[in-house]
Order: C-alpha cells, then structure tokens, then sequence
C-alpha cells in the first residue's frame, strides 16, 4: 500500500517543484508550460489513445528486454564465477565496452543489424547487461567463507553450492543490480526508438518535438518516470520472494 | 489480383513528406501496384545507414548526406527530388538572428555563435556557401551543433546569436516577438539563379538497377498526391495536422507551394550542389552529377 | 582394526605480513572407527586450523591426512563438521528445520522423510517448536544446536565438533553430551571434540589429544578407559577420571599461550 | 548504598509469526556499585535479551531500568558491554589495537596513549604480539579476548558480559576470570556476567541470579559471601561456594528449557 | 601488473573476435572495416592531434564529473539515511527520474541551462548521481546490527556511528556503485557532446558519423574504451585504499 503511495506523493512533490520554477519565471513558459498545461495535454495524448499506445510499445519492450537481459547477465555472472580465466576477461571486455554509449554505436549498429528488433536487442543488452552481470560476480565472489565450507562438508559440487548457498546467498546484491538493469534498459529502448524507432514513447518524444508540441513532450517524460517507477515496483516484488529474509534479518536488534 | 511490390521507404520527417503520405493513405500506391512500408528515423544519416544495410529500398534526406556519403563509397544514387529552392524567394532554409544579438547581415556574424543542426547537413553547406559570398570564412563564427528543436529556445536565451531554420521551425521562430527574429540569409546557397533541389529521395545502386519501374510508379503516386495538394490549400493543413501531428495554427503557416511540377532530378541541378560541396570544402573530391544521380525522364 | 582417519606430519603457515605465521608443525595421529578423540589446546594453537585441515577444508602446508584410507583433498563423504563459529555457519535465508535437512543431502531421503528426521533431531537437541524459525530469531545456544542438529543428521562415519557446546547452559550441555555419545555409539561413528573444558575432554572421550602452544605438537595422549556407559554423575567421581583430568589441566597450564594474564 | 542499576518489572515479547513470542516476564533486581553479579539461565531463556535491554539497546516491552538513577532508553554512558556474538563485534577493517581503542572513545585520551593503553590491554588477555592483526587472522578466542579488552578499556561503572569466556581454554578462563575480577575491583566496576558456567558464576559473583525456563522469570537469587579475595583452587574448596553451586545446578537442572533431550 | 596487462590482453581478444567478425563477411567491410584499417584511421587522428585533445577535453569533464557525482551521490546517501523521510522522496524521485533518458533531457536542459559547462554538468548528474546514491543507502542500511550496538556502546551519536561504523562497513558496496557511476560519467559526457557539444569525442564521433567515416568512429569508440579502464583502474586503486580489508577477507578460508 504505502510502496504504492510513495510514487504518487514523490509525484505531487516534483510537480509541485515543476511549478515553483514556472512561477519564478527562470525559462520562458513555452519552454517550461505549467503543469496544469502538461497535464492537459498528457490528457489529450490519452483521449487520443497515443499514450496508452506508446507506453504500451515501450513498455513491453522494455520488460522483455529487461527480463532477458538480466537473465543473461546472471547467467554471464554464474558462467565468470565458474571459470575465473573467462571472469577475467568479461571483466575487461566490460570495462572497454560499457562506457561506449549507445547513441554511438546505433548508426554503426545499424549497418550490421538493420532496423528492426535485432537493433533493439542489440542496444539494450549491450547497455544493460554489466549491473546484473557485475553485481552477480562480485556478490557470489563474496560469499561468507564458513558457509561454502557448510557446502562442501554438505558435498555440493559447484553447481549445487551455487544454487543451495551461493546463489541465495548473493541475492540481494544481485537484485541491487537487477534494480538498477531494469530502469537503464527502459532508457536504452527509448533511446533506439529515438533513433530509429517507429512506434513507442521514444519516436512520439521525437515527433512531438518536430511538431514544437512541448506540453506533450513533458507529458511524455512523466509518462516515462511511471513507467520505470512501475518497473521498479516489479523488481522490488521480486526482491520481497528472493531475498525477504535479508530485509526481516535486517530489522533484528543486536 | 497481382502481388503488391513492396517497398520500404526510409525517412526523415518533412513537411514535403505530406504527398508521399498522402499517396499512401489514398491508396495511390496501391493503385500503382506497390505496398510502400514507411519506416521513419532520426537523421539523414540514419537514412543512409538504413539503406546501406538493406533495411530499406529507398530513403528521403536533405541531398547533402547521400552525396556526402556516396564521397565515402556507399553506393546510392538520388532519383527524385520533391522540392527547389530559387531566387529571390522560394526558400526552405533561414539564416535567422536574433534580435538582441545584434546581427543584422552576414558581415556581422563573425565571432557570433551560429547553430546547425549537424555536421555535414544542408545547414552547414547553407553556413559555408552564404558565410563564402559574404566573403567571410565559416571558421570567422563560432560553430555550433543543436536540433532544429532547441533553436528557438537557443536564440531567445542567447545561447546562440543565428540560428539554422526549416519549416515548421522558421515560422514558429518569427512569430516569437522575444525573439525578433530578423533573416540574414536564406536558401541552401547564395546563388539560386538557377534552381537548386532541396531534397531527394534515394536508392541504392543495386535497388534502383533492378527496379526503374518501381521508382517511377512510385514517383507518378507522389505527384498524383502533391496535385491534390497544391489544388486545395485545405488539404495540406488537414494532412500537416494529421501525419505532422503539427498544431492547426502551426499548419496555417506552412509553405507548401512547389516550383517545378516535376519530380526527376536532372543532372545539371545536382551537379550545382556537388560544386557547391566541393568549394565549401565538405566533399574533397569531385564527383560526377551521373555517378551520384538517375534522372528518370518521367 | 584399520584407522578411519589418519594424519601424519601435518604442518600449517599461514602467510602473515611481516613474516609468515606457522600455526601446526608436524602432527600425526590416527582416529580409530567409532572411537571418541577429545582435542585440547590453549587458545589460538591451531586447534580450528586443524579441523579444517582434517576435514578438507584447508590444505596442509605439508603432512597428509587419510579417510578410510584414501588421501583427504577435498571433502570426503562420511564427515561432518560443526564449526565453531556457528552463527555464520547457518545459512540466514532457511528455517532451522531446512538448515539441518541441509546436512541429510548426502543420504538421499525423500522431502517428507528428510524433514520428519529434521524435525525428530531438532527436537533431540531441545529445540522442538522452533523448526520454523530462522537463524537470526534463535539465541546463540539455539544456532548451536542447529548446528549440531545438522552435523548428526548426516549420520557420518566421522563427526568434527568445533567446540560444539561452548553456548549451552551447565544442564542442556549435560544432556548434550550424553545425547551426541549415545548416537555415536547407535550409530557407530566416530568423534573428533574439540573442547575447552576438560571434565568434558574426558568425559567424552576414549582418548584426549593435548595440544601444545604454537607451533603446535601434540604434547601427550592421555588414553582413558572410562567405559562405554558414561554417568554424569557416577563417571566424573571415578578415580581414573580425575587422575587424567588431573594430568590434563596440569599439562595445558604450561603450555598456556605466550603472555597469557597474570 | 543506592543502586547503581535498577530493573523494574520488565518484560519483553518478540512479534513472532503465529503468535508474539513471551521472552521475558516481569523482572526486577538491582546492582549495587562494585557489586559482580552472576546470571544463568537456560540456553534460550532471554539472557541476551536481558542485557540489552539493561544496555538500553532493545526497548523492553514494558518495564523500566535505571542507570544510576536516570532512566535508560539509550546506552548510557559508563555501561560496556561483551556481546555472546563476539566475532560479529568487531570491526573486520581495524585492527585489533584499533578495535580496544574504540572502546576508549569517551575517556577522552591523546593517540598515543589510547594506544598505550590498548597495547597494554591486549597484553594482559593473553595476545601480546597480535595488535596489528585483524579479527579474521585471530582464532575464536583470540576475537573474544579482544572483544573483552575492548570493554575493559572503557574504564566503566557497569561492565555487561555475556559468556565472555565461552571461547578460551580452561587455563586462559582461569586466568581472565582473575583478571576480570581483579580490575573489576582496581576501578570499582560493578559487572553483570552472563554465564554457562555455574563455577564460574559462583567464583567471580557476589550474587547469582538463577533465570527460570521461557517466560522468564529470576528463579533465585543466590547472595555469596566467599570474600574480596578469591583463589582458583582455595575458593572452589570452600563449603559454601560448594552449596552455592549445588543449589544453583538443581535449580538449573529444573529449569531446563522444554522438551531438552534425554 | 596484471591489473595493467589484463585490459591489453582483453583487447587484443577484442581484436581478435572483431577480425573474425570481419573474415566472416557478415557485414560488408565498408561498414565493419578490418582491425588494421581502423588502428590506421586512430594513428592519423593522432598524427593530427585530435585524438589527444578529444581524449583531454572528454577525460578530463568526465574525470571530473565523476569524482563530484560520486562525491554528491554519497553524501545524498548519506543525508536520506540520516532522514528518512527525505529518503523516502529521494527514492521515488530516483525511480521516476532515473529512466528518463538524458537523450531527452538534454535538448529541454538546453533551454535552462545553454551550451556550457552547466549543461555538462546537469547532464552528468541527472545520469551518473543514482548508483551511488542506491549503492550508499542500501550498504548503509545493511550494516551488521551487532556492529551498531558497538557504535551505540562506544557512545556514538549518529554522525561518529556513520564516520566509523557504517561509512567503513558500507564501503566495498558503495565503491561497487561508485565504479558504475565512473563508467555513465563517461556515456553521460559523449552523450552531451553528441547532441550539442562542440569538441570531445562525442563531438568527434558524430561529426565523422555524418561523414560516414566508419573506421575513425570505430578507432573512437575503442578510444573510449580505454579511457573507460583507465578510469575503472582508478577506481581500483580508490577500492584498495578504502575497503581492501574486503578483499584480504574474502581470501580467508573457513
Ligand atoms: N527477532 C526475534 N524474533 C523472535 N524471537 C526471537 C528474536 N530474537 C530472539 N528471539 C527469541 O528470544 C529468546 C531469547 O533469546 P536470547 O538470545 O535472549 O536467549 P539467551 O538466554 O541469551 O540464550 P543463549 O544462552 O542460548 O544465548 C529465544 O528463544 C529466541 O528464539
Ligand atoms: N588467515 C590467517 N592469517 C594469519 N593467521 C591466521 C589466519 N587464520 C588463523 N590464523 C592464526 O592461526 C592461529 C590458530 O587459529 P585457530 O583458529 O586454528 O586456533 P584455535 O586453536 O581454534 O583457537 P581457539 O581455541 O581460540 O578457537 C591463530 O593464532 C590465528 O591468529
Ligand atoms: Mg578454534
Ligand atoms: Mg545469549
């Protein structure tokens, strides 16, 4: 009840903040419309279905995409973990690759990967598959030692001591990580979209800006704000099942 | 009844675009046997690059970017043109100052800060050719690169003293009495005597050598909508508010009157921008109006 | 009768800063089948260094150490540990009763028999009722007996007891001890006790290994002939019984640690 | 003589899921200035709770406690306290000196003879040699004899001890545990020790208080008399510390939480 | 040693995958030139000083950015945990900001903020300030509850509880999120220079992209990545300094 209250009061406060900057008149109102004005027009981006549309566009995107890529990204973690010469290497390989931004690779993506979904895929794993795969390695390579030595007294082999201790054992970091993997992939497809999209809050935020329609353009971002704070409930409902006992652990006096 | 030809078409949003949708909404295109599929994108490079790797047949972009990119060895070819800038006053590109940057002509934009939209556009070749007559060197400004967008905004905060406009942007721009927009230049060069294109539509060689007849299907659905169009001034603000998603208001500012009624490139025009690319210093080595261009004789 | 463990020569440095540290210098003993060892040995000697070498856990520096004969690397099957830090050795996110089927994985039940056998020896150790409870809801007696709960259902050949009742009261100690000697001797396995108190040394044990100050050695085996039927009250008062728990704590009061108090 | 520390009607009951769990029922008692107080109680019983109610670190849920007067809803200052989860107590990323030097953060001193003194600490519980290891480096005992070093640096009016000595051979207990007295008395300390140990108990109190089973109530209090001085081998000889223990082992042996084993 | 040899070797096996790549002919090698073609496009771009300059103007607003990003996202950290309710909006504000992309802020900061350094700077901190404000609050509110009754013993009030009990006990976590943060600073920094910058490699990159000169994007885009290590190095070394007892720890067996 209140993780879904929080939103809405977060959201009266940043409105209310929106509209102190309009009254102090620091950016011309055209540029920076009142909030009634974008909420009007967010409004009429309803009624005409646009934003249902869009949102809906983005937003499955961005769920598939996020569930996918944190699965490889774990997954990626899991394979590191188990063969330290191939963590060696994806360590680096990440550190080259992820501050290469994705608004420089989709020209050149395009080339080899064309328009369509493969880009898409091809953009949102490459931004966000390092939270879930770095939180993954550094949270089974830390691991508290007594309980890998209960895992081996216990007879697991790696695979079992990844799954009965290490694995849980790691989960809340893990799905720090996830968290995090699953808001940036909700900005790596609107950015495709932006680029080459044709459909999804990313082209409408484009188009609307050709059309010098700027209430709409605010209108559109808040609806991005909601759809990753939707998200994000998601991941924390996920974090409840996985990892509960780390938050109950946690509430224990000394 | 016979297969319909597909063609995708890769785009950049223009209002000169309204025909093509036009075409395609009144099933021109299917009339003339083709299933055009509209995939848009942000940039003419963008267009290229959905070209280059197959993802589209054809594309429409500022004709800067395909000869800029046919320089670099991809091989696309202009085949159509749906607009012509010409003296003294058919024009879809503004050189605009604000009023209170103080510049009134091109002498005085030395130092200023002047905006394109993107490097190796129509806007710097416009900066370059105008800046040359004027006989000051692009370098004399200080450059730089900003969305059509965030001009306005840019020249109402001074965050730069001229910027680069095409429609809607220019009309919404001189309707802002913050601004005061005052036009120091205008068309993509100095020299319009003769008419120069303004934008093109393209295909690659390898399209475009199997399918002539395609594009000029194609063409003949265009033109057919750009008639309608241009006979009923109604028409184009209702399709500039329904494919533009332009306000009404803004709609009723648009140009939308053409110069010549046909739509093949003739070599002679392209060359004009090919020398003029050459001089500004954007292309490094001439080019051929014949190797970069199809003229269809429709 | 052949041994069920046996070490020879072990030695363990760890490598400290300024200089490597040496813990374990050559020590050789054998466990016989279903035999009773007690191990004491000032604080600090190496006595969890040991264990951990024993049970696989940690590589020697040099020595041996073999299981039924095969030479220990890894793990063998047939050995339990509790471990001497109990409250990390419980894992957070499972109920004690889940914590204890952990140790039944090698046996192969099924959910509903692993789960009654959890439940029974839960129970066992005096902690009927808390079977869903988790770790950090239990007092550090109760860890430890989960702890040890989880080390018996494995049913090893071999069970390595690190101090295993240093957080239980006097009376739950008692019976404590009485509980893990009658289900060695039920189940014929063999113990490893690593303890602090000697009348518990002896208690348990058909033989005490008393471990030296580091580097350590073994100082002397004190070999005892208590009987297999053990009484906490009629066995602490046999003369044998306080003549070795005698020798004992005079044995570890010289070999107290370097710069131990007053 | 005021009190130094009052209890009145505490009770403490921990949401549990079903239902709230009952842990500690209506206790009340006083510490005297200088006074050693023993405590034993059946593992799980709410020792732990107790204290940390008495620290001021867990809220009872009813009930009050006084520290030299003054209602403790924080930790006051002049307690210190010897937590049962010692190796969980200290920092991992500071030293062993550095960890003692925490518990002289009110006095007040310069670096230097912070130092001084932590050294010196660390020298009396027996690990000379070993201040600049961390706590992962140290055995067991080793952390716990840091852990008490740590709350003897503190120069406080209440000590608070739970099972301090679980982790140390017989040899070093003896030794802490006359160490413990003897600066108990050198600065006036009133302790409170929380033990499993029922010798124990008897040897360092004044007092023993005898906690029943869960709810938990004192059973008892046991006042002792065997004097300021106290001997390892004399005292334990001694008729009435040979009553006391008696009558608190009974006690105990009543008290043992439900359904312990055999 | 190693820790500098490694990011060689993983490029040299970037190298390698990229000429397989290029053999294979997925992709026509105009798009996707071989290795050899863009180490020359790199060498010219230094033989004519760009590289160098695009490399110091963007490293060092990257560097920049992120040392003041991190520093403000900890002491964020630090402040919401300290006030709770101020936690509980920074929270959400996080949530619905984080997903917007900065692609589309950027042009509306323009308005507010120009073309200078204000935009760089807004830009970077919208973008980069999140994994170390999410990384401190949760490490902060995971510490040890046996830990914090030491601190509350030892007579702590909340600022000492934070300075020597949770900051040190939080840190191998928010140097976790620290180490991302560094990486964004530095997509946070092309991105801008992308959409309105006029030198640094964002710049650099989009004006040889309108060019169509792909294999001195490329030689840009490997140039970023080794900026990024070198920054990730960096971090590193911060690691070892504050939370190396982390990693002398994890080496401990049971
Ligand atoms: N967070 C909690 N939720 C529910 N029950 C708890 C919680 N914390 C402690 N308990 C219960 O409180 C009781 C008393 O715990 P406490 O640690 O005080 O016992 P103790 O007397 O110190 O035992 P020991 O001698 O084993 O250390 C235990 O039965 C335990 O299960
Ligand atoms: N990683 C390490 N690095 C350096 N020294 C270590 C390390 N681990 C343990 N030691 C040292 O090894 C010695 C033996 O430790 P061990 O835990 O085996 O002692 P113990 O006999 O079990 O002591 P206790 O009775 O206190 O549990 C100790 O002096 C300790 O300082
Ligand atoms: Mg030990
Ligand atoms: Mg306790």
């Amino acid at each position: 009840m209140t993780a879904l209250l929080r939103p809405v009061l977060a959201l009266g406060l940043l409105a209310a903040l929106w509209q102190a900057v309009v009254w102090a008149a620091v950016v011309p109102e055209r540029y920076f419309p009142p909030i009634a004005t974008v909420v009007q027009a967010g409004m009429s981006m309803i009624a005409r279905g646009q934003m249902q549309q869009a949102l809906f566009d983005t937003g499955s995107r961005a769920i598939l995409g996020a569930i996918a890529v944190n699965l490889i990204g774990i997954g990626l973690g899991l394979a590191a973990t188990g063969a330290p010469s191939l963590r060696r290497i994806l360590d680096t390989v990440a550190a080259i690759l992820q501050p290469v931004p994705p608004a420089a690779v989709v020209p050149m993506a395009v080339f080899a990967l064309g328009l369509g979904w493969k880009l898409y895929a091809f953009v949102v794993v490459l931004v966000t598959i390092w939270p879930p795969y770095l939180a993954t390695v550094s949270a089974l390579a830390a691991t508290n030692p007594v309980l890998l030595s209960v895992g081996r007294m216990a007879g697991f082999g790696p695979v079992a001591m990844l799954w009965h201790i290490r694995l849980p054992a790691a989960m809340p970091e893990i799905l720090a990580g996830v968290r995090y993997a699953t808001t940036i992939a909700l900005i790596a497809v609107i950015v495709s979209e932006m680029i080459t999209g044709r459909d999804g809050i990313g082209f409408l935020l484009f188009q609307k800006a050709f059309a010098i329609r700027i209430p709409e353009v605010f209108a559109l971002m808040f609806a991005v704000g909601l759809l990753g704070s939707a998200m994000g409930l998601a991941v924390s409902a996920v974090y409840r099942g996985f990892a509960g006992w780390h938050l109950a652990q946690r509430g224990r006096a000394a | 009844a016979e297969e319909l030809k597909k063609v995708r078409f890769a785009y950049l949003l223009s209002d000169t675009l309204l025909s093509v949708f036009r075409a395609k909404d009144q099933g021109y295109f299917a009339a003339a046997g083709l299933d055009v599929d509209l995939i848009p994108v942000q940039g003419g490079p963008a267009v290229i690059a959905a070209l280059a790797s197959g993802e589209a047949d054809i594309g429409y972009a500022a004709p800067v970017p395909p000869l800029n990119a046919r320089a670099q060895g991809v091989p696309v070819k202009l085949f159509l043109t749906l607009g012509h800038e010409a003296d003294p006053d058919r024009k879809y590109v503004w050189l605009v100052a604000s009023k209170a940057s103080g510049v009134s002509s091109l002498a005085d934009v030395k130092g200023k800060k002047i905006a394109i939209n993107g490097n190796g556009t129509g806007c710097e070749l416009a900066w370059r050719d105008h800046l040359a007559a004027a006989g000051l060197s692009y370098d004399d400004a200080e450059v730089v690169v900003l969305p059509f967008p965030q001009q306005e905004a840019a020249l109402e905060q001074g965050t730069i003293d001229v910027g680069c406009a095409i429609q809607p942007f220019y009309a919404s721009i001189s309707a802002n009495p913050e601004i005061g927009a005052k036009v120091i230049a205008r068309g993509l060069l100095a020299d319009e005597k003769e008419p120069v294109i303004s934008d093109s539509v393209i295909g690659t060689d390898a399209w475009l050598s199997e399918n002539e007849d395609t594009a000029k299907a194609f063409a003949h659905a265009v033109v057919k909508a750009r008639d309608e169009l241009l006979a009923n001034r109604a028409l184009v603000e209702e399709a500039a508010v329904t494919y533009l998603d332009l306000t009404p208001e803004l709609a009723k500012t648009l140009d939308y009157s053409v110069l010549k009624p046909e739509v093949d490139v003739k070599p002679g025009e392209v060359q004009r921008i090919l020398d003029a690319l050459v001089k500004a210093g954007i292309l490094k080595t001439p080019l051929k109006a014949a190797d970069v261009s199809i003229d269809l004789k429709l | 009768m052949t041994a069920l463990l046996e070490a020879g020569g072990l030695a363990k440095v760890f490598p400290g800063r300024p200089d490597p540290v040496e813990i374990l210098r050559d020590i050789s003993f054998a466990v016989a089948p279903e035999e009773f060892v007690s191990i004491v040995g000032p604080s600090g000697c190496g006595k969890t260094t040991l264990l951990m070498c024993l049970a696989g856990l940690l590589p020697p520096s040099s020595g041996w150490v073999r299981f039924r004969g095969q030479p220990v690397t890894d793990p063998p099957r047939g050995v339990s540990v509790v471990f001497q830090d109990y409250s990390r050795s419980l894992l957070p996110w499972k109920s004690a009763r889940e914590n204890v089927t952990l140790g039944m994985r090698r046996l192969g039940l099924g959910r509903a028999a692993a789960r009654d056998r959890a439940e029974a020896l839960l129970a066992e150790v005096g902690l009927a009722g808390f079977e869903g409870h988790f770790p950090w809801q239990l007092s550090g007696g109760m860890q430890q007996r989960v702890a040890i709960a989880r080390a018996l259902a494995a049913e090893s050949a071999l069970l390595l007891l690190d101090e295993p009742l240093a957080a239980v009261d006097a009376q739950t100690r008692a019976d404590l001890q009485d509980l893990l000697r009658g289900l060695a001797r039920k189940f014929r396995q063999a113990c490893l006790l690593v303890t602090h108190d000697v009348d518990e040394a002896v208690y348990m044990a058909d033989r005490v290994l008393v471990l030296s100050r580091r580097p350590t050695r073994i100082l002397r085996e004190v070999p005892l002939a208590l009987g297999a039927e053990r009484d906490q009250i009629d066995t602490r008062e046999r003369p044998d019984y306080l003549a070795a728990r005698h020798e004992i704590l005079t044995l570890i009061r010289a070999a107290r640690p370097e710069g131990a108090g007053a």
